[in-house]
């Protein structure tokens, strides 16, 4: 068992318990779940250090917990609420914390891999020795932002990790359909980067390839790229139609994230039910926080605007 | 007029609409093909393509990754070569992202090639503000507006999402085809029989006396909304649906405002360099001046908050209070 | 003001006082940079930033690839982070390939992040026609007019270019500075000392009292040309260099069109939804109507056909003919 | 000595008299011009048949010449003149003449590679056994356009041949500066494209090349990516300054793909003599051509809008 081992199966529980919750509350009109995709959130977390930078496409819930942003204010953020770490105006897709080391989440898919390589530079001409990460979909590859931006970065050898999150589906249409790479890793490899595809299933090799990849970014030696294949447990979103079958949903069940870590600890069930105890405690504190804070007012519609 | 001729209908949703009329007009001709994301099996984000796919299969009917530059890009280059593609962006915000084929290439096709290519290219794109944030709720249809050799349209009715669709689909250049996120849920009636709305022509949805309100899309609701109450407070209100912004059916504006003396234009994109500017600013250099008010998104993003995003964008409550206010001058 | 300050001065081209004020930005503030194709060595396309590669090195002066999205995007995430990146566009008509993240991104980030991030972002561009065709020659600045968050200047002198320029780079948001292919060889009398020009500040060219001509960039030499025509016949034009397009100084033009009671706003890119209508819409609203003429492009695609670029951009003998119609009315 | 190989030679020597005439004229603003590029052109050419189209970026005057467009026509519009190809509207950069195979040129770079692959789709559908080529840059492998047109046409098969003509140079920018790909074919293979580096000198072996890359898209196998390393003998433009140095120009100008030819052939004096009298006189009809006709009338202006 690695050290943290059994802290990150704690965090990915605490995501799975967050979203479930949210996902059971309506008035936040839809949300981006993660379900399936923990392990490439909390693996990537472990590969960062309070120096670095993390950047996300809209699904970005667990990501943003896993870095470490306090989870009752990305609740209220994605309730609306004030005391959200937003104020509640940048919501689903959009919450950010940079003293958290979450440098934001964008929504335009492939936006935000372009402005992760700004940070990138940022962090580069500062010399503290801080990466950044930008963890995107396999939908995003797609995108031409990702060739123009893993050029740019590979030639300026920005501190840059890329982190595809390889879902295997962009709303209803399959990376296969999507996309005609081999491997979605190849795209870096293309421009020189030091390039893998990984399970992302299993949290501790994700935090190990990602820790080598963060290592060789942090030594100067340019950006590099990492696949990691998950699967979406859920729908795209919590209003989206569902387009798998129920038998392959099942069977996609069985390769959850936080089962095979359950079962690889081999815990027992007390351990289970305190691990299942602390994520539900989790995602209650952070519901009756976002609770107890009011939605801003319309007076503050013009504020910071530019 | 549509809204004036005597035709059996049918009623649907607006998607349904959509879906007719692609239906339609890809029997009818077989060089039309949807292309974006999620338009296949799917049925598009808003299943305003519900079983196209089927229908016509993968050929016709085509699931794009997330690529909206070359998506467009495709689509004008399939429309110079003979297609008529109609191509999907999902929120108008990222119809940006193709502005570069759309605007630099196929609204420039005509004219550079003395007419020697046309690009007979329908993008269909969904504005506005439900809960979307910052990135998925802008109105940039002003801008399209001003670009030569692009037609922009905007229905608000099930009736006119298929009569304007179908027209779109058999036009020479390139179309833009605006739906909105709150019109899919509405129903209306819609012809039974295949039936044309033209482009440049406007509807007057309800008439009145003693003020004009033009909008199109979603804002049509609005304004029908307020002029409902205002009606109940002795104010008349008559309500233009431009429904074609490029062009513009100026005669049927400068007819109601001649006879009401008053304009408010109603937008819920951004009033700066706005769809009401250009309404009134065409109008006065023909009419010369008559009192107006513009409505529109106060000057901020619209956030997915729904306080701020109901603030943002305009109401019934603010064009009433707009009328008011206008003709209290 | 700028104008009526006794300052010394020297002798400059457009391209030599961009570069003054980036070189003694930079001098001032090493988180400056520019980044763009060929801004290096070669010292950007107009030379506009001759010796800064070799006074700053390939650090702060960084040759870009044809990548318009991602040069915006780097530039966008770097100011996020502290920096103050200038990213140069050659043509205004390729800034639509970095809409996204301009507009989408940059644009929105102190509101999404309620002030916690912001984006001090410069975008230099240039605008205009001058035989380079139907791609590589439009104004589209009235689009970016309207998007919250931008800021837009577009000066018409050196001495203007020189300090918006200082202060687009000590900006705390993302600022669209708009110069013209024309202008850039065109001298002028620029401050020797450091001096800033305020955003929003628009500046009295030539005094009159028959009519109020508006205009920016490479507009207001012609607005100016007319004007000397005009003056022969008797017609005494006032003629204000707008400079600031996001924010308008409309007291500035109120107080003008209150003098002289008639207003031509003139502009090189599309009349529809463009900068004039916004001027007259904004102005007419807190003074009530005034005479007013609009002077733009034909609404067609800008040929680099000399007669036909001719025939769809405004001159000065067009400015002159809107003013004898209007003053005739 | 390959049937065509003198023909292909004087194709070559036609172009390079044509551009240097056009040069010599200051009324057309400036030009693109592809002193260098010829055997990329002329090679391109002799791999198309009548019913295939190709496209360009805005160095597009060899391409349309070797392609067979009517020379006279285009020196008329590149000057402006109503007997254009397109009527004098399109000029630099924008000339199209379908009718003969040459779709045409779009000056905005990259922006004409999925205009391209339109194209390409439409003649998948016509089913007429005709391909597409896209002709483009070095420096329009930076672009997000040829990534996503990449993924697409291979993911759907399209008849369309990808060729980069990579001159080395983006104006100022060296492609190393610009790019990081080993390759710029690279770009293709990670799509899985049949790609390969060819020298752009030699227009014997471009023919050959392209010729089996065409027929392999014929064929149906999908796209192809080809990627023929020139040289540019000019500045970026007629006005652009000259940015390497003197010795660095020389030294080019001893590779040029002419001159190779030439030698490869054998040619002697009078026979080079004749080539050029052949180049001359086709420079020079086309000229005269242009000369005799009108400039439009600004009445025109408002004509083929939309
Ligand atoms: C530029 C752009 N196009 C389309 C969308 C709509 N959209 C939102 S999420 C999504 C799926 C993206 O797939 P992927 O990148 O794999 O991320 P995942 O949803 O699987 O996490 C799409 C297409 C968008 N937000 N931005
Ligand atoms: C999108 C875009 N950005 C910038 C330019 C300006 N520009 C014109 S030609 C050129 C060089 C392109 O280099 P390459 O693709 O290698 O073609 P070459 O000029 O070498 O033939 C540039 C940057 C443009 N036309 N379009
Ligand atoms: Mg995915
Ligand atoms: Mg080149």
């Amino acid at each position: 068992m690695t050290p943290n081992a059994l802290d990150m199966l704690r965090a990915m529980a605490r995501i799975r318990a967050f979203e479930t919750a949210l996902s059971e509350r309506k008035d936040h009109g839809f949300q981006l779940l993660s379900s399936g995709e923990e392990a490439v959130a909390v693996g990537l977390a472990s590969a960062l250090t309070e120096r670095d930078q993390l950047l996300t496409g809209g699904r970005s819930i667990g990501p943003a917990i896993a870095r470490g942003v306090d989870p009752r204010a990305v609740m209220a953020e994605l309730l609306g609420k004030t005391a959200g770490v937003n104020g509640g105006r940048a919501g689903r897709g959009h919450l950010s914390d940079p003293a958290s080391g979450f440098f934001g989440a964008h929504a335009v898919v492939g936006g935000n891999i372009s402005i992760a390589a700004g940070v990138a530079l940022a962090k580069q001409m500062d010399g503290d020795g801080g990466i950044v990460a930008i963890l995107f979909g396999d939908g995003a590859c797609g995108a031409g932002a990702l060739h123009e931006t893993l050029n740019i970065a590979a030639k300026w050898k920005l501190p840059l990790l890329f982190v595809c999150n390889n879902n295997q589906w962009s709303v209803s249409t399959s990376r296969e359909d999507a996309l005609a790479p081999a491997r979605l890793s190849d795209l870096g490899k293309t421009f020189g980067l030091p390039s893998r595809t990984i399970d992302g299933l299993d949290v501790e090799a994700v935090a190990a390839a990602l820790g080598e990849a963060a290592q060789s970014v942090r030594r100067g030696e340019g950006p590099a790229f990492v696949e990691c294949i998950s699967i979406r447990l859920r729908s795209h979103s919590t209003t989206a139609r569902e387009t798998r079958k129920r038998d392959e949903l099942a069977e996609l069940r069985t390769r959850c994230p936080i089962r095979r870590q359950i079962a690889r600890l081999g815990l027992d069930d007390d351990a289970v039910e305190a691990l299942e105890r602390d994520a539900a405690d989790f995602a209650a504190a952070a519901l009756a926080f976002a609770e107890a804070s009011p939605y801003p007012s319309a007076a503050e519609v013009l504020t910071d605007v530019g | 007029m549509l809204d004036s001729a005597v035709v059996a209908t049918k009623k649907m949703f607006f998607r349904e609409a959509i879906a007719k009329a692609v239906r339609e007009e890809m029997a009818l001709n077989d060089r039309i093909m949807v292309m974006g994301q999620d338009v296949g099996s799917f049925g598009g984000s808003y299943r305003e393509f519900d079983g196209l796919f089927g229908e016509f299969g993968a050929e016709r009917v085509r699931d794009m990754p997330v690529a909206e530059n070359a998506s467009i890009g495709i689509g004008a280059g399939a429309a110079a070569a003979g297609y008529r593609p109609l191509v999907t962006i999902t929120y108008m915000d990222f119809l940006m992202l193709g502005f570069d084929p759309l605007i630099n290439y196929a609204a420039k096709l005509r004219y550079k090639t003395a007419g020697g290519l046309t690009a007979p290219l329908v993008v269909k794109t969904t504005a506005g503000a439900q809960g979307q944030g910052v990135a998925h709720s802008q109105c940039i249809e002003a801008w399209l507006m001003s670009v030569p050799g692009l037609t922009v349209v905007a229905p608000s009715t099930p009736a006119d999402a298929y009569g304007l669709m179908k027209t779109a689909l058999r036009a020479d250049g390139p179309v833009v085809y605006i739906d909105h996120k709150r019109l899919f849920p509405a129903p209306g009636e819609v012809p039974v029989l295949e039936s044309l709305v033209p482009f440049g022509l406007a509807a007057v949805r309800r008439a009145g006396t003693d003020v004009t309100i033009t909008a199109h899309s979603f804002m049509v609701r609005m304004a029908l909304e307020a002029a409902e109450t205002l009606e109940s407070e002795g104010i008349s209100c008559e309500v233009i649906d431009l429904r074609s912004l490029a062009p513009l059916d100026m005669p049927a504006i400068a007819q109601s405002v001649a006879r009401t003396g008053a304009l408010v234009t109603l937008e819920e994109g951004q009033l700066t360099s706005g769809v009401g500017a250009e309404v009134a600013a065409r109008l006065f250099e023909t009419t010369g001046h008559r009192r107006w008010a513009r409505v529109g998104a106060l000057p901020a993003p619209v956030s997915s908050n729904p306080v701020l995003e109901a603030a943002c964008v305009p109401d019934a409550r603010r064009v009433a209070e707009a009328v008011h206010k206008l003709l209290a001058r």
